[in-house]
């Protein structure tokens, strides 16, 4: 096929928008931590955007979307992006050009790096952050890609569906992010029951507000066409992410106040939900699917913070785990061929629909936590994860990176 | 000369300074501190649930005065930072030896006094 | 017709931008409060872009847009978007899915509904704000834009010019913040004199620099297609900015010094007046009509300072009423049929259109004022409108949202 | 040729994507100035974007791209946007609107004029800083835009390639940034060593993502079709900003620590970079360029900070015009016309093209050093161009603007 | 009644907020602050190459108490917020004339000991 | 010992810091204070027109000093802040009875020639 204008306008914006992303959570997360590690953590993300970006041309693309080698990886003939050109791909978004196609699926590698370091903010050691995001994108990230969206992978042909990555991105990045926590150990101070209080809520909203609109690019840009199918997940996405932050506000209500925090959190919640449904859904099915990921989302963190067992600290589990796992099955149910032809759910008729997200969602979250689980014990024991016990006291932004937030005296 | 330090409700500043001005005390030197004291904290809404602060935002207002007049700044802190509630503050008064304005060099200054006369 | 990708390409992503002008206004408008009720006014902007997203959807599109009952209201046919698909509409911008124009049009009801907010910050009841957006969506938002922009709407039918929102957006909502603060009364310490100092002034130049970004969508957006209309829309829209911006830039020097917070509030009022006439105009009207609005705006706001009568807090009703009503006005002055056959004004030598502008903007105006003037008086004497007075001493941070914007010591 | 609304809509949105980088740069500078002079410096930014906004529609697009005088200037043809309509041109951007062309081409203007005020913040009196741009903006800037974009510009005849404004943005806004701060002379405190710490990096990171976003809309916009070259340059230009993120990021913490204040300056330096090349070069040069870049630049900020003769305060120099040279002459290298039919360089066997390169680069940098350094010493000879040593003690927020950037009680 | 303004850590402040309290004093005015003093500053990273800063975040913490008191509360800030670093601050002691309770205006009280008692 | 007060403008920080190092008084306290005195407050630019603040911010600094220090530190303040416009500031002098130093817990430190010491 020959390249559409129009897609491929459509396209690019997709990606700068998923681009953005990335900064986005940077601040989202970023507010949230106590001020002695707000650089630390903004570093995080902005880091793994150059780190990945670079990672996903060399190799990244081809592990993922080139040939397929026995359902579970691509093979090599994709590195360092050749034969990857201005024209289309014969297999991938055939209206516009596979260079196009790369850059956006880039941006969806980079941002799934960078969910995860929600769970290791305020004591993980920064070189050693550095070398779990490039082992952890290679054996975790490229596979899970290459099965479910590689063109032979092993999942996609099980007939699981993922529109724009309740699987590859949210359960993957949620799930590896508790095994990190778990073998990194909370916070100083967490078990204690420390005060741990956000320094800059308003960035929390900055950022919650640039994801919002960067999610459109996410999942409309999804269709890979500027059609029909692109503006149902637009709306779906739009309407999910309302339904999800209104409900968290009432239920902060119920219980006390309508927080902000709480807002933002509800709106992260019901993007990362609708994810996978986007594009197979009627855009009212945004509803039921936001309020239930709120719901859901809300009682896990609730009872995860009253456990204080695992210090996942900015709760990547509760909102991504617990929100793509809720997506992925949702779509299962409300896949309708009326939306998308590709897919049919339960309320078509289709129960195996469920059984095979079930099934796509458990590979995902066993072999993500497994391998997530055993990379970080090898660091651990070798280079080491966290920082000094002092340097932690001080605050990882001078002590990783030489730097404070905010200069002039306090 | 005596130095009052009054720490009290943040939003009860504007009021404060009002009724310290009408007793003729203009010069002050405000301070945000956070304290903690009979108040123990209040709770904050975190994402899911909430959390306790214990030191809580607070206002410190230094006055250096006359001896004479440090009475009724107290006083008249007192009567308006009051809301009944713990956490309404403390007022501490110290000894001063010495005030030197940096304008003019002079020693002595007794600061409350010229204050009053500052608000011709 | 058919869908065009590149038509759908634009609107889809004007539809992101102006999305997030939502967030962009939370920022404006909470750089200029007090530090103690920043999050609130940040939470009002965010929260009504849940609940417009969400009522939109349900039965608001359905108001405005769908078959026309007697001039004043769209019939219930599209109420669930039942109806609304992926192909096009047959009356609305035909080249694109009906979803996509359906999307475009939530994104103004919903800021539409934030932007009064900045005339009850510091003092609303959460919950009555919620209340009243509600109800202010249903019986003002949605028949306005029936009127002027419904097919069969009674103001279209007499051949009112507003092409991205002068009456239905910007007179609607500043005249309804005038009736709203009226009944609210002003913050304590108003009256007095208290100083009101803006919290973050980096703030309000963050929401104006993304106010202007996003209004790239809302005007050039508007044309519905991206071709030569949008194009035009699109310079007069940034020569209008560009031009009110400076002119406030300059009003502020000659009294005594260029201010920041001047500059961005010129932008914006700049932006609003050209609103209603950046696809009817040629891109140099967009000269006059910013250099006026600033003249007007700024006048009006000292004029209100000055007078102390009404708290309209945040001046949405100078920058917003004032601002729209000369769009408005200037639309009938400037339209040429050389840029948009749709339509003629003054310099076309067609006198009338003036005085369809200024029926528009009187019927606009007296409705709004009127029904929002009611809803306020009903709400004040059932669940009252204000928080106590403690609570507003307080800040509404704390009273309403138990949060506060920056934790740690202060 | 027709309008094409794919490419209408990519270019439309490029637009305003390069829009979004002047705010961008004022949070980039803003944060990186002591807090006194946080809001000066954004204003500076702004105010140039309604500056520059008016001058450019009402005669510098018609210098800069008008019919063709002596290879140096354009005619006046197009002043005040006269013949500029809702069709294409015949000469630039054939599938667009010539609106559209026209408004694309403004940002680049506004965004250069704004990039050397990064050299003189916390001094410059704000009434030389408006004049200055604009008669920088008429002698400087149009005539270099025509001799390398105009059609007929006499360093486009000669065969310079580039692409999105490495000479006529980068080299000329940095080299001019020295001239200017070395008649503006040093900061007090400056030669004494006084400390200058940034007040805000948060700013500065904000500052650079939106730069980063936005310069997709720089480079892929300047293809001005949305297809393969669109996508190529896209490409590109990620790669580069996140090879010199990372390298810079290698940098510091060879010395000491990997600071977020250096990754983000990386970032912005490997933009600058690929900015000339993004359109001729195979994305994966983008490695080298971008690695390349980042090294010049670090050493030459580190050596004018040692050599501590001239206070170029935000390094516009070391960022833009060392940046800017080393794409330029790296497109010489790079180029291929498997990328690009329009341009072949040292690797395709073309080593003509690195001497013109120089000779563009040459050029450009003495014309710009030259007549800025004149323009400097007549302004600072007549109205004078710092402030008042007392107003450059107090800040230039209180003294220039009557405003400071946080409100309340500190 | 002294005054003890003791300028610590910022990093120590929750242990000796603790360690303090276990001590019977829960009152305190605790203030965000820069210093100077055998510590001669740090070196921070400017984009390329380093600056250095010479007035460093501390914590003050100030606490009205008895007499009796004094030694105690130097006794444990010494204790908890003692690194061996320069840098770790030093206590000064204060005498205060006078201590009032805005909220009842009682005159003379005597902050530590209330404090004690309001441990309950 | 005594500890001085000394309530300065902002911009003049710095160059007080020089002086003070100069005559070998290095340790010192800084805080951000807003204070109101002589100097009515400022005007500020709203959106339209202006409002006016009556709390400017200055800078508080705290130097803890052997009684004989005491004169040389404030002769060399005054000169450096004065610019002779209200708004200078003041100097108060408090009476210091103990100072430790956290790190080694020695009693009675005098302050101010440590200082001295302290800058070989
Ligand atoms: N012993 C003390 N030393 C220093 N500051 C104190 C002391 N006790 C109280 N404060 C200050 O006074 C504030 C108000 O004290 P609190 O006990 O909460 O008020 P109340 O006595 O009205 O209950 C505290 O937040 C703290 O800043
Ligand atoms: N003479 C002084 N007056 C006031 N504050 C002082 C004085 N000396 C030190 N300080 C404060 O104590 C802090 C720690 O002092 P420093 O000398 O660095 O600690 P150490 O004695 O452990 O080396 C300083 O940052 C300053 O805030
Ligand atoms: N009586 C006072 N008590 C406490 N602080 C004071 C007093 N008088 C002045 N100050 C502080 O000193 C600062 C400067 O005082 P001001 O009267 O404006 O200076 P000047 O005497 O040079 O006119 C004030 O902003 C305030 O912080």
């Amino acid at each position: 096929m020959s390249i559409d204008s129009g897609d491929t306008a459509w396209l690019l914006v997709s990606t700068a928008l998923v681009m953005l992303m990335t900064p986005a959570l940077a601040f989202f997360y970023g507010g949230m931590v106590r001020k002695k590690n707000l650089l630390s953590t903004i570093m995080m993300s902005f880091s793994i955007l150059a780190l990945v970006s670079l990672l996903w041309v060399l190799y990244g693309y081809s592990l993922s979307f080139a040939s397929d080698r026995g359902g579970v990886i691509g093979a090599l003939e994709w590195v360092g992006l050749m034969g990857v050109g201005q024209g289309p791909s014969s297999v991938y978004a055939t209206t516009v050009p596979h260079l196009a196609f790369m850059a956006f699926q880039a941006t969806f590698a980079i941002i799934t790096v960078a969910l995860w370091t929600g769970a290791v903010v305020e004591r993980i050691k920064f070189s050693a952050l550095l070398v779990f995001a490039t082992l952890w994108f290679t054996v975790v990230y490229c596979p899970i890609a290459h099965w479910v969206w590689g063109s032979g992978g092993w999942l996609a042909k099980l007939g699981a569906l993922d529109f724009a990555g309740g699987t590859v991105v949210h359960v993957n990045a949620g799930i590896s992010a508790l095994a990190l926590a778990l073998v990194l150990g909370p916070r100083k101070g967490f078990k204690e029951g420390e005060t741990m209080e956000p320094n800059n809520i308003p960035y929390v909203v900055l950022g919650a507000a640039l994801l919002w609109f960067g999610w459109f690019g996410f999942n409309a840009g999804s269709a890979l066409t500027a059609g029909g199918l692109a503006s149902n997940a637009f709306i779906a996405t739009n309407t999910a992410a309302a339904a999800a932050a209104f409900t968290w506000m009432i239920l902060g209500w119920i219980n006390r106040r309508p927080s902000v925090l709480g807002v933002a959190t509800g709106a992260v919640v019901g993007l990362v939900a609708i994810t996978p449904a986007a594009g197979f859904v009627h855009p009212l099915a945004g509803i039921p699917i936001g309020v239930v990921a709120s719901i859901l989302s809300y009682y896990v963190m609730i009872w995860r913070n009253k456990a204080n067992k695992v210090d996942e600290s900015l709760d990547v589990f509760a909102c991504h785990g617990i929100g793509g796992t809720w997506g992925a099955l949702a779509t299962g149910i409300f896949a309708t061929a009326a939306v998308n032809s590709a897919g049919s759910g339960l309320i078509d008729g289709n129960a195996r629909q469920v059984i095979v997200q079930l099934a796509a969602i458990g590979v995902t979250a066993v072999y993500a936590f497994g391998v997530s689980w055993v990379l970080a014990m090898i660091l651990k024991a070798t280079m080491g994860l966290r920082v000094k016990d002092e340097e932690e006291t001080v605050g990882l932004d001078i002590s990783q990176h030489g730097e404070r937030a905010y200069g002039g005296i306090s | 000369m005596k130095k009052i330090e009054a720490i009290i409700r943040q939003e009860k500043l504007e009021a404060v300074k009002l009724a310290l001005e009408k007793k003729g005390i203009v010069g002050m030197t405000v301070t945000q501190v956070s304290g903690r004291g009979r108040q123990k904290g209040i709770a904050l809404q975190w994402r899911a649930g909430e959390y306790r602060v214990d030191l809580l935002p607070k206002v410190k207002i230094e006055i250096v005065l006359g001896d004479d007049e440090c009475q009724i700044a107290i006083d008249a802190i007192c009567q308006i930072a009051k809301t009944g509630k713990e956490g309404d503050g403390m007022i501490f008064v110290l000894p001063v030896e010495n005030a030197v304005r940096v304008r003019t060099g002079d020693n002595g200054v007794i600061c409350g006094k010229n204050n009053i006369q500052g608000k011709k």
